[in-house]
């Protein structure tokens, strides 16, 4: 007897595994701001006193405690931006878009969020977020849909 | 600390290998790592690996590839992460003064499974992943904010796969072997702008090994030991908006370290060679600044002068880097391997005169978070 | 310490949820290729033979795990073997292929030196006893995977 | 020989079965601050930092350590993730001893961790085995470890039975009791673990570990920095590690050869000829009842097929000749990258003189052992209070 063909080549499978992570105090009070008053907090850090966007209840600069959580923005400065052409498994809108680093008024670090494909989105540019409707809202990063050129909102990009 | 030399390394080829199992491609670098320097399997005291279970598909991947590193019945571990890592390892296993011998395997399969949901597997479950942010639209942030922090136009980028690719054109072992033109990298579909396609390190399987041996061993081998003189390690913040986005501190913190170790003063002058990591073209010019070749911002001058080029005053991958191969997890341990290669100047490619010390560098992470540096002399 | 940004009314966000999808295709590669597709194609088992040490390995490596030596020498094993040990499962779990409870065990393959895992069947657990003679039952359906058993039988 | 190093501090996060008020990173740093505040010192403090955890699948992030380390406040500053299994907590306290003992680094701060109750632990572990070979068949750990104490079972019938089992059983979760981190704290008795469910026989409900989420710290330093922060290191004297393939000839996994092996290692590090009498206290890694039994022969505190012998004799309990598992083990608390870190920790706390109400009197020399992937991976570390 001898070996047929086809050759064996490729077995396929997947890792496929439902996760329901922890958020803890620091982020679960920053996702519920967003939900329930669509608004951001920063951190700050008791010990260097930076003030970090998206806030985690450690400073990642210097180690040090979050001494309390801080309104900042909701407008904010883009400091980079990349643009998407083509739509990507997992990301909550269609392409183009752009993902973008906002520095929010009085924060030190900068958010990464999502953006339309809009060319007054450069760097130096003056954005805003636009939130999702109170009832669309899960108490996610993405209750804040997007940010918006200075002058956008309201256009439905 | 003990002198501690790297006596032999191999690499595969690198590629698509469809027809090769984790254990087929490690078994055949093992062996061929063995080879080079005139070892057998008994003579190694500790194995350290490293792989990426994620890659692999496989929780625990040393579980079924143990046996294929020749380590069943010996000490061994396993590093998450770059190879390079596993290499510092090793070198602190040797350096205790416990080991006279140590074997450091890195291998990655990167073919199997969508590397984008790879990388998107790597953000927090919080802030990044709900974004789908991927290790490409992460590099495309930093690649911007570099350029326009210093004025550094996209072409620079693209000249250094140019490079990069005129160089691996040399390189039997490399994934991509044509050179390319500026045009070509210019008009080349664009993946998340600023980058284009041709600015990208491809897909890769592969694996790499090494032998390390203390001096007593190395000196007692018929082959000449590339000897580590220094190491460093280092990692910047997660997020990548609480980082200087257009700096790389991990990897001028590692480099320091090394520096420091193996008394390099002044990078340009003291080093001959640095291999590194870049799984895209503009972190090579970053790295530069990084490194020190050059002042922040003036990464693209430097390579303009040709100071990094084959022939230049510290030339930079010589074997092409990772735009020509990128076998994840093994990427950076490869650079190592050239390094050596090229110190002790028992490479297969043409022989170039007057590299004694040389510099390698792993990168990891979104937008190079992490890095490893390791310094051999001849 | 955070009292003065509690969100008013609202409760924080405890926990945030998601899953993990990686699809993969993994390469048999030239040794399972020829294992399994004895499996399939000729209802057959198939070992290694070392020839330094001379154990019968499985599965199908290009080297000897013992000795590292290369290996290439394929050799038939009986479809009947020798029961090393076995469990009764009772715990459900994600990507089970049997319901359980069921018999899982190792199995010492006539003319092999390693284990073959399977699981047992036509056996009630309290029936089972060490060293048992099991044989392999094989499926009418074959593609190339351990399935291509359905279970292993008491001789 | 190498220079001298010392654990000088240490940290746990209490185990619990969901810790929902903090997330991974937070536990993880909440261990790496009590490891350093033990120590006297502050996150700046340390030269590096070491990470371990188990498959990254648990928490469902790769490269986890990207995300973790930084919490530990050392950032940016040298990281190293370790990552061998069941014994990856033992691997990275091991990993921070050759930092030091290599003289490449002076302080290092090792940290290990699981947040089971984020994710699927039983899927974690079935994904561990091969694609291609057993993966459909194989369930979690509960299945391999039901063929390993089947085997141990039959090898020595009648001379060690289920009973012997569910004694271990009894006894660790007694231990557990005085210890303020274990998870199950509540007393059974044999008659418990006999009735209790059916998991993958014969093991049942009882005989097993829970899952937990935690995290478990060390600090860990050479000679002058130990003497100087610490009144009584816990000095590293014996390390062992041993490696062996699920897939050749001779397989005992009711005589696993690598806890063996390692374990020569570690006692001839350590000058130790006759371990049973030689040691104090002993930690093993017995995620399933039987296999502290197991363990014990392997580690020659009692000689093959002397298990149940062991454990009838009450020699292993608290205040036997050799306590095995002071501290509750495995049995009591589970967050599996961190288990074996634990139980190097509750080592080096019995030599400290620091472990509390499960404190062994005249503990000066103390074992932790641990196990990892198909009963395959082993280490063992030998602490002592004197070098």
């Amino acid at each position: 007897m001898t070996l047929q063909p086809p050759e064996l080549i490729y077995m396929d499978g997947e890792s496929r595994c439902d996760y329901s992570w922890t958020t803890g105090e620091v982020v679960g009070t920053f996702l519920a701001a967003l939900r329930d008053r669509g608004k951001i907090l920063a951190g700050v850090c008791e010990s260097c006193g930076q003030v970090a966007v998206p806030p985690t209840s450690y400073c990642e600069s210097c180690g040090a405690e979050i001494a309390e959580l801080r309104e900042v923005g909701p407008r904010g400065v883009v400091m980079s931006w990349a643009r998407v052409g083509a739509d990507l498994e997992g990301v909550p809108v269609a392409a183009p878009f752009r993902y973008v680093l906002v520095r929010l008024a009085g924060a030190d670090t900068e958010l990464l969020h999502l953006a339309p494909d809009d060319d007054r989105i450069t760097i130096g540019a003056t954005v805003s977020p636009e939130f999702k409707l109170q009832a669309e809202r899960g108490g996610e990063i993405t209750d804040i849909r997007w940010f918006v050129p200075d002058g956008a909102q309201g256009e439905g990009s | 600390m003990i002198d501690v030399g790297v006596v032999g390394w191999a690499q595969t080829q690198h590629g698509t290998l469809e027809r090769e199992t984790h254990q087929s491609l490690i078994y055949m670098v093992v062996n061929e790592a063995l080879a080079s320097c005139g070892m057998s399997i008994h003579d190694i005291d500790v194995v350290i690996d490293a792989g990426s279970d994620f890659l692999d598909g496989r929780g625990i991947s040393t579980c079924i590839t143990v046996d294929s590193m020749g380590a069943h019945f010996k000490e061994e571990s396993k590093i998450a992460g770059d190879g390079l890592l596993a290499a510092i390892y090793a070198y602190m296993r040797i350096a205790s003064g416990l080991f006279g011998t140590a074997l450091v395997v890195a291998y990655g399969k990167s073919s199997e499974s969508p590397p984008r949901a790879q990388s998107v597997s790597m953000t927090d479950p919080f802030y990044l992943r709900p974004l789908g942010l991927d290790a490409t639209a992460a590099a495309a942030l930093q690649a911007r904010a570099y350029g326009h922090h210093y004025g550094v136009g996209n072409e620079a980028a693209a000249r250094v796969a140019v490079k990069n690719r005129a160089a691996g054109a040399l390189n039997t072992n490399a994934q991509l072997r044509t050179r390319v033109t500026l045009e070509q990298v210019m008009e080349s579909p664009e993946l998340v702008s600023p980058l284009r396609e041709l600015e990208a390190a491809p897909v890769t399987d592969g694996a790499c090994a090494l032998v390390m041996a203390d001096a007593d061993v190395a000196r007692s081998l018929k082959v000449r030991p590339a000897w580590i003189t220094g190491s460093g390690h280092a990692m910047d913040p997660f997020s990548p908006g609480a980082r200087e986005i257009h700096k790389v501190h991990s990897a001028a913190l590692a480099a320091s370290d090394a520096y420091r170790h193996a008394g390099v003063t002044d990078p340009l002058a003291d080093l001959d060679l640095l291999e590194v990591t870049e799984a895209f073209a503009h972190q090579e010019l970053m790295l530069y600044e990084a490194f020190g070749l050059c002042e922040e911002g003036e990464g693209e001058g430097l390579l303009a002068s040709g100071a990094t080029s084959p022939g230049g005053r510290v030339p930079v991958n010589l074997s092409g880097g990772a735009l020509c191969a990128n076998p994840v997890v093994a990427t950076g341990l490869v650079r190592l391997a050239e390094a050596c290669a090229r110190v002790t100047d028992r490479g297969e490619g043409d022989r170039i005169d007057g590299i004694k010390r040389a510099m390698a560098h792993a990168a990891g992470g979104l937008a190079m978070q992490t890095a490893a540096c390791m310094i051999v002399e001849r | 310490m955070l009292e003065a940004v509690q969100p008013p009314g609202g409760d924080i966000v405890k926990r945030v949820t998601g899953t993990l999808d990686i699809p993969y295709r993994f390469s048999y590669g030239a040794y399972y290729d020829r294992f399994f597709r004895e499996m399939r194609d000729n209802k057959r088992i198939v070992g290694l033979a070392c020839p330094k040490c001379g154990a019968v390995l499985l599965p199908p490596r290009p080297y000897c795990g013992f000795c590292y030596t290369p290996v290439d020498e394929w050799v038939e094993l009986s479809d009947e073997g020798e029961l090393l040990t076995w469990t009764v499962v009772h715990l459900p779990f994600i990507g089970q292929s049997t319901e359980p409870p069921y018999i899982y065990a190792f199995i010492m393959l006539d003319g092999a030196d390693v284990q073959f895992p399977h699981i047992l069947g036509e056996v009630e657990p309290g029936e089972v006893t060490p060293g048992m003679r099991v044989k392999a039952v094989w499926a009418e359906e074959r593609t190339g995977t351990l399935h291509d058993i359905k279970y292993f039988r008491p001789v | 020989m190498t220079r001298p190093v010392a654990v000088i501090g240490t940290g746990q996060t209490e185990y619990v079965s969901r810790r929902d008020d903090k997330n991974v990173p937070e536990i993880v740093r909440e261990a790496g601050l009590r490891a350093l505040d033990d120590a006297g010192l502050k996150p700046g403090d340390v030269d590096a930092v070491v990470i371990g955890s188990a498959p990254e699948i648990f928490e469902g992030v790769n490269y986890p350590e990207d995300w973790i380390a930084p919490a530990l406040g050392l950032c940016p500053g040298p990281v190293m993730r370790v990552h061998t299994g069941g014994t990856v907590g033992a691997s990275t306290g091991i990993a921070g001893f050759y930092h030091v003992a290599s003289g490449m680094f002076d302080t290092v701060l090792a940290v290990a961790y699981q947040k089971l109750s984020d994710g699927v632990p039983q899927y974690g572990l079935s994904a561990c085995y091969d694609p291609l070979w057993d993966r459909d068949f194989a369930c979690g750990a509960p299945a391999l470890v039901g063929l390993q104490s089947r085997q141990y079972l039959n090898r020595h019938a009648p001379h060690v039975t289920e009973e012997h089992g569910a004694m271990v059983a009894v006894k660790n979760r007694r231990n557990a009791l005085a210890n303020p981190y274990a998870q199950l704290r509540r007393e059974i008795t044999v008659a418990d673990v006999m009735s209790s469910p059916p998991v993958a026989e014969p093991l049942k409900l009882l005989d097993c570990c829970p899952t937990s989420d935690g995290a478990a710290a060390m600090v860990i330093s050479e000679e002058r920095t130990a003497r100087k922060r610490c009144p009584r290191p816990a000095w590293f004297t014996g390390v062992g590690t041993c490696s062996e393939s699920p897939y050749v000839p001779h397989v005992d996994m009711a005589y696993p050869e690598s806890c063996v092996r390692a374990a020569q290692q570690a006692y001839q590090m350590a000058w130790i000829y006759e371990p049973a009498r030689e040691l104090d206290v002993a930690e093993v890694y017995e995620a399933f009842s039987f296999q502290e039994l197991i363990w014990c022969e392997a580690l020659g505190l009692c000689g093959p097929g002397q298990g149940g012998k062991l454990i009838e004799s009450g020699r292993s309990e608290m205040d036997g000749a050799l306590p095995v598992n002071a501290s509750g083990g495995v049995l009591s608390a589970n967050p599996i990258g961190a288990s074996a870190m634990i139980r190097q920790i509750e080592a080096a706390m019995q030599v400290m003189g620091k472990a509390g109400d499960h404190q062994v009197d005249g503990a000066h020399r103390a074992l932790a052992h641990s196990w990892g992937g198909a009963i395959q991976f082993s280490t063992v570390t030998i602490f002592s209070d004197e070098i």
